[in-house]
């Protein structure tokens, strides 16, 4: 009984009895889902348009975070070390584009997925060798980002927010709003998802694959620095950040892999939930769930709708 | 065109059991109904044509028959025996095999273990033997092996035995998946568009191949095929569908002078 | 196509061939000191300053003195990357080369290479990491685990903690939260913080970071709020220290009241959180700096002729000047060794003999130049850690200044579970060896 | 000239059914065999215990996980979590009962992660592809967790970790340190030989073709009379069986002692990265892809050193990152089926050298 009773009752009389903590939860899962999105959108943006699956995402969150304050420790201003570390990101999807997309066009998805696995080794060791492996502290003063927390007191207690996660969620809602923008209004947009349909098809109404993958990477270049900005000034910018990429996979389970609204809801149930449990029921079995939460959330979930939340209907034809 | 090796003159109609039959059939996929109300039977030993413009539902009723689909209303009854959640193995189990329109080998293994794995249902030798690949084991590949040397002789196709399929031309592909088809001694076979996107030659020797079988096998076919021409020279009887409904159904000659098919053929509205 | 296969085959060759063959005969003049560090991976943050502290000290040896003894030092770097895996591939490619001492600077490989060390007649050097237990010198002849084990530090910050609220008896009814890096490093001070909070009558909460969540800890921190222990103790390694001190900030957490084991403060785990992190504690055993002799030594011969990798502005920090004190430990042993065999070139089991008899008196440090560095170390044949005091360092917001004096641990509490957990390990590993090893004077 | 099958001519469909069935294979066969088994007596230590005994165990791995992947289709990344069942079973095993020979729970402890394994394999009827591999993500997470969070597990050891006894067999010490290295590449040699001979009688029989079927075109498989989930979960459990052994292996006659962080994800891609550059559903390929991905890091690592380059170690740990990522882009490039591939094209053109047309 005392286990039912600490399962099932005990937790939500938690919430009930402090109302702040629940929104402070609520609020830090908010945060952590939407970074979680970020990266999810990553993936979703180079799985929309070209179908790889890039595995890469993670380490390029880091290079691009990794360039910037390298950069800007070699002593090139802020702004223009930041205008660098895009650059570069275009450089990198130019260099992917032309070594290993281009020489691999055609081949089964696998494939390219473990190729993906080839540019995260080399981004690993060539991150290392430049910058060297020790983290980095990012320069969130001379990006004019804001520091410290304000309490809001409400429901008979504190609830803090901090104002950098406040300016992590407004960006990433501006860029998911953007490239939602993108994709459905203009022409590159437009051509981006002929090329997702068909490629063929793409090619036979002139739009240049190249052109496109290069486009998408670049992209995908450019969320990998946003977060990798926000990330790095949650904690630093170290190789450790990497793992964190794996948790945009359950990410993407929930929300398929081609729904950019997708990657958004899917990073917030994900990232609430995974609070929510680590929070309230995590005591139970000594804590540490969150490791795994995300990814039985997803599975449970895969179960019951093995396309995801945005995905349609999957009819098999012989 | 006739095929040759056929019987002259159309083909005697053969009186058999009922073997299959199927009753006020509906499937629809959410709005869109493939096959509303459709029934019709196939006899034993008989070769049954299902014929019909695109989209008509031919390869959806093929579906229902093998239990890949699940009707929403009627019922199949096969071998005197309705099973209403027959699943594709089970259909197997009862003997029913089937080719695909689109060739549906498995791309990655060579023609001989294509048609080996026709034989799968008739193999049992257990995991302990198998893992010894002794005893039992090696006597049932190797007996098993007969029967699919038989196939590869009767369908002529002793060249491309160790060939990955995903490397033979496409009516090599189609004659191994006939083989694979064969090799499971089905007593109903279902042949999805089996001439489809072969030249003249590719569909005589096609031809011949289906009406040996039923001869030599004794095997039932039911097929899908576009080329009238075929259809005519090959079977016993012909149901046509259009739009998911049964229009016609009879001997060759009997729909050959059917106005409800020649009206669907030439796209007359209903 | 042809030039492709071609290209195939020859890096298949080439592979193929380099792998033959991968050890190197030794100069028999010299004494090999192999550090196995790691610049790389997630824990890179601890482990850059701790490689590059111990690699210069002894190269400052090499430079300053010609070596130990006459004999130059050998010294060559295995990167692990904190990885089990290439640790263990780093010692099998060492052993042959007829090490001194090996330092294995990871937990989970020190776990590997215990039993191998009495087979192999290799000494391990764990300094202050490690298995605890293996401070019982009868059962565990082969492993040092200098200055102070875990168990050890979490005395001292409970002593620390008890003298901060006014006697341990005061900590009755008191909350201790403890955050850790969820594997065996992380859980292993648990039973004696147990043990503690029984004996004290004080609470503990337990708040575990699994690896992949190091950079996150939204979640504990919250939970750290919702409990609001009195005190919170971290042991937590890598990138999980600076990620905690940023949380624990945020979350309004007292910072004076989070006191974190030796290995939370580098300079790295708190600089991020900068001023935030005000108040910040954490154990120390050697003292950081640069202005000691040996130190000075470093910069001039080492550093500053260009013969490291280390920044100047690190040489001294923290995790650095730890470096530094293993490397130390290293030197000493050697010496030993060659005073007690008389050899020049000295091998694993003289310097496991060296390391028995290790005896760094006050006076001793301040020979090396180390006035003040550190409490006097004393390892004998029954005890391998030696128990020395720690002392408390607080973060002002730009470095580490010292707060406290020497603390002692409380090894009347510490020794009987030390004691115990040797049995257990030798009970549960049958067939381990008696020790043969004959205990040498202390020098 | 020497490779030509010419003039062999088979009498009977049992020899032509044979897994070699041209005699240069077998004369090579033997050759490896021979060479593998003579090893230790003209190869130091470390080439033997660092080098040969890995090499063996993660093949072994890898062949697991081509089972699984490469005949049956279905991508797993969980392969480092089943390997870590099989290593905690066989340390419970042998601890609660040590009188039994130990051979004998490393092979049982198999049949743990087997289990486990199928457990995990339940899904995979509904879902397929990335998403199956996100599922088995799942399973990997939350194994690591049970490895760390139930001390009865490891025996509630202190140190978190499972430490290897020692162990005899007929009286000669297999694991534990004092284990010689030749004794224990034995005992590894002589598992991965007779589990590869195992894995390759299945996939020759029935078997491995209904694996085959499934993974080329699961509906065509069914509509033959497949079972698709009896048939997906069996290949689940003899997979994980495979990789159950490799860490029980790993762990007792390598590391001979294990944390839970050696069974993480990372274990779980390196031998997913073998697969794939060696070979999809190749047992070949699970070699061929161990070695490049295994032994190619640690002759980068201790190559320079030979050749008289000296770099710092930090460095050369970059570089060999650097070089693994530029192979395994160059090798999908070259051949994207995999080294398998590249020898199968190789023996091709042997055959008919040095009249190519």
């Amino acid at each position: 009984m005392d286990i039912l009773y600490s399962i099932f009752i005990d937790p939500f009389a938690q919430m009930i009895g402090a109302p702040d903590l629940l929104v402070q939860t609520l609020w830090d899962g908010l945060v952590g889902g939407m970074l979680y999105a970020l990266i999810a959108l990553g993936f979703v943006l180079i799985f929309k348009a070209s179908g790889v699956f890039n595995f890469a995402q993670g380490i390029m969150v880091v290079f691009a975070g990794l360039t910037l304050v390298g950069l800007y420790e070699a002593g090139v201003p802020a702004f223009i070390a930041l205008a660098l570390a895009i650059a570069v990101m275009y450089g990198l999807a130019f260099a992917v584009e032309r070594v290993v997309l281009r020489p691999l066009v055609n081949q089964p998805d696998i494939i390219l997925f473990m190729a993906t696995f080839g540019i995260t080794y080399f981004l690993i060791g060539f991150g290392e060798f430049v910058f060297g492996g020790d983290p980095k502290v990012m320069i969130t003063d001379d990006l004019y980002l804001p520091k410290g927390s304000f309490n809001v007191k409400m429901l008979g207690g504190i609830v803090n927010f901090q104002r950098l996660d406040i300016v992590a969620v407004v960006v990433a809602s501006i860029m998911v709003a953007a490239l939602a923008v993108f994709f459905s209004k203009t022409r590159i947009g437009r051509a981006l998802r002929a090329v997702a349909d068909s490629h063929s098809a793409a090619l036979s109404v002139g739009i240049s694959l190249e052109q496109i993958w290069v486009i998408v990477w670049f992209a995908a270049g450019l969320v990998a620095l946003v977060t990798g900005i926000f990330w790095g000034a949650r904690s630093n910018v170290s190789f450790a950040l990497e793992v964190i990429a794996l948790k945009a996979l359950p990410v993407l389970i929930l929300g398929g892999f081609t729904s950019i609204p997708g990657a958004i809801v899917g990073g917030l149930i994900i990232g609430v939930g995974e609070k929510l449990a680590e929070f309230y029921w995590g005591p139970l079995v000594g804590g540490g769930t969150d490791a795994w939460f995300a990814y039985v959330i997803a599975l449970v979930f895969l179960l019951f709708r093995p396309q995801g939340l945005f995905g349609e209907k999957i009819i098999e034809r012989v | 065109m006739r095929a040759p090796g056929g019987s002259q003159g159309g083909r005697e109609a053969v009186a058999g059991d009922i073997l299959l039959s199927v009753e006020d059939v509906s499937l629809s996929f959410g709005g869109v109904k493939a096959v509303s109300g459709v029934s019709f039977d196939i006899r034993k030993g008989e070769i049954r044509a299902i014929i019909g413009p695109n989209g008509a539902g031919k390869t959806s009723m093929l579906n229902v028959i093998n239990g890949f689909y699940h009707p929403q209303q009627g019922r199949i009854t096969f071998k005197g025996e309705a099973r209403p959640r027959m699943r594709p193995h089970d259909a197997a189990h009862g003997g029913i095999a089937r080719t695909f329109q689109n060739v549906a080998l498995f791309r990655g293994m060579s023609a001989l273990d294509n048609i080996m794995a026709g034989r799968t249902l008739k193999m049992n030798a257990n995991f302990f033997w198998q893992m010894l690949r002794y005893g039992p084991a090696m006597r049932e590949e190797v007996e098993h092996r007969h029967k699919v040397e038989e196939i590869i002789d009767f369908l002529k196709i002793q060249e491309i035995r160790r060939t990955p399929v995903g490397r033979l031309p496409y009516g090599l592909q189609k004659r191994v998946e006939l083989g694979r088809a064969l090799a499971m001694e089905p007593e109903l076979l279902l042949l999805d568009e089996p001439m489809a996107g072969m030249n003249l030659e590719e569909k005589e020797d096609m031809s011949r191949y289906i009406l040996d079988m039923n001869d030599y096998f004794g095997t039932t076919v039911a097929l899908i095929e576009h080329d009238m021409g075929v259809v005519m020279d090959l079977s016993d009887r012909v149901v046509v569908l259009d739009h998911g409904i049964k229009i016609a159904d009879g001997t060759p000659d009997e729909i050959k002078g059917n106005q409800a098919v020649i009206d669907a053929y030439l796209g007359v509205a209903h | 196509m042809k030039t492709k296969q071609l290209c195939v085959a020859i890096a298949c060759a080439g592979l193929m061939a380099s792998a033959v063959y991968a050890s190197k005969a030794q100069a028999e003049d010299s004494i090999y000191v192999p550090l196995l560090t790691y610049r790389t991976g997630p824990y890179a943050n601890s482990g850059i300053p701790i490689a590059n502290g111990m690699h210069d000290y002894l190269a400052m040896l090499n430079e300053r003195d010609g070596g130990i003894g006459g004999v130059k030092l050998n010294i060559e770097e295995c990167e692990t990357g904190y990885d089990t895996k290439k640790g263990v591939e780093c010692y099998e490619s060492i052993k042959g080369k007829n090490p001194a001492v090996v330092n294995p600077w990871s937990t989970g490989i020190t776990l590997q290479l215990i039993p191998k060390a009495g087979v192999d007649k290799i000494p391990i050097l764990s300094m202050a990491y490690g298995l605890s237990a293996a401070a019982v010198g009868k059962d565990f002849p082969w492993v040092f685990n200098p200055p102070a084990t875990y168990w050890d530090g979490m005395s001292m910050i409970i002593k620390y903690i008890g003298g901060k609220t006014g006697g341990l008896d005061k900590l009755k009814g008191k909350t201790v939260g403890f955050i850790f890096l969820d594997a065996g490093y992380g859980r292993e001070p648990i039973p004696l913080l147990e043990q503690l909070a029984k004996d004290y009558g004080f609470k503990v909460k337990l708040y575990a970071v699994a690896g992949k969540e190091m950079q996150d800890q939204s979640s504990q921190w919250l939970a750290v709020r919702r409990d609001r222990p009195d005190w919170m103790i971290m042991w937590g390694w890598g990138a999980m220290n600076p990620t905690a001190v940023k949380r624990a900030a945020e979350n309004g957490y007292p910072m004076d009241h989070f006191i974190s084991v030796w290995w939370g403060g580098g300079e790295d785990d708190a600089r991020p959180a900068g001023a935030q992190a005000k108040g910040y504690l954490t154990l120390n055993f050697a003292v950081p700096g640069e202005k000691f002799p040996a130190i000075e030594a470093i910069m001039k011969d080492v550093v500053g002729k260009g013969k490291s990798q280390t920044p100047k502005d690190k040489v001294g920090e923290s995790h650095y000047n730890k470096g530094v004190y293993n490397s130390v430990m290293i030197a000493e042993a050697i010496r030993n060794a060659q005073k007690l065999t008389g050899k020049k070139v000295v091998t694993g089991e003289d310097v496991r003999r060296g390391l028995e008899t290790m005896h760094i008196t006050a006076a001793r440090w301040k020979e090396l130049g180390l006035d003040g560095f550190a409490a006097p170390l004393n390892i004998t044949c029954a005890d391998h850690s030696g128990h020395q005091p720690a002392y408390m360092q607080q973060w002002d917001g730009a470095k580490w200044v010292k707060v406290s004096d020497w603390i002692q641990p409380m090894t009347d509490k510490v020794g009987p579970m030390l004691d115990a957990a040797a049995k257990e390990y030798v009970e549960k590993n049958s067939g381990w060896p008696k020790r043969t090893e004959a205990c040498d004077k202390a020098m | 000239m020497l490779y030509r099958e010419a003039g062999q001519f088979k009498t009977s469909y049992a020899s032509d059914q044979a897994i070699f069935p041209i005699l240069q294979d077998r004369i090579g066969i033997v050759v490896i065999l021979a060479v593998a088994f003579t090893l230790p007596l003209y190869a130091d230590d470390f080439i033997v215990n660092a080098v040969m005994i890995p090499f063996l165990i993660f093949s072994l791995a890898a062949i697991g996980l081509n089972l699984l992947t490469g005949y049956t289709g279905q991508l797993s990344l969980g392969t480092g979590a089943f390997m870590g069942v099989g290593a905690y079973a066989c340390y419970k095993l042998t601890t609660i009962w040590p009188d039994v020979n130990i051979i004998v729970w490393v092979v049982c402890s198999g049949f743990f992660s087997a289990a486990v394994g199928a457990v995990f394999g339940l899904p995979s009827l509904r879902i397929k592809g990335f998403y199956l591999a996100i599922a088995t993500l799942a399973a990997q997470f939350f194994l690591e967790w049970c490895f760390i969070r139930i001390p009865w597990l490891y025996n509630e050891n202190i140190s978190g970790a499972i430490e290897v006894p020692q162990r005899e067999l007929f009286n000669i010490i297999v694991t534990g340190p004092r284990a010689t290295a030749e004794t224990r590449y034995y005992v590894v040699l002589c598992l991965v030989v007779a589990m590869t001979w195992i894995a390759s009688n299945l996939m020759h029989g029935r078997i491995g073709r209904t694996w085959m079927a499934v993974r080329d075109m699961d509906i065509a498989a069914e509509l033959m009379g497949i079972r698709l989930l009896p048939t997906k979960l069996m290949a689940f459990a003899v997979s994980s069986f495979y990789c159950g052994v490799a860490g029980a292996l790993m762990v007792f006659l390598w590391y001979g002692g294990a944390e839970p962080a050696v069974f993480n994800i990372n274990q779980s891609f390196t031998i997913l990265f073998m697969i794939i550059i060696g070979g999809l559903g190749s047992l070949l390929g699970s070699f061929l892809g161990a070695a490049l991905i295994y032994v190619l890091p640690i002759a980068l690592r201790f190559g320079p050193e030979l050749l008289g380059l000296h770099m710092h170690a930090a460095t050369v740990e970059h570089v060999t990152f650097m070089v693994v990522g530029i192979l395994i882009i160059f090798f999908l490039i070259a051949e994207p089926a995999g080294l398998a591939r590249l020898w199968q094209i190789g023996k091709q053109k042997l055959r008919v050298w040095p009249f190519p047309y």
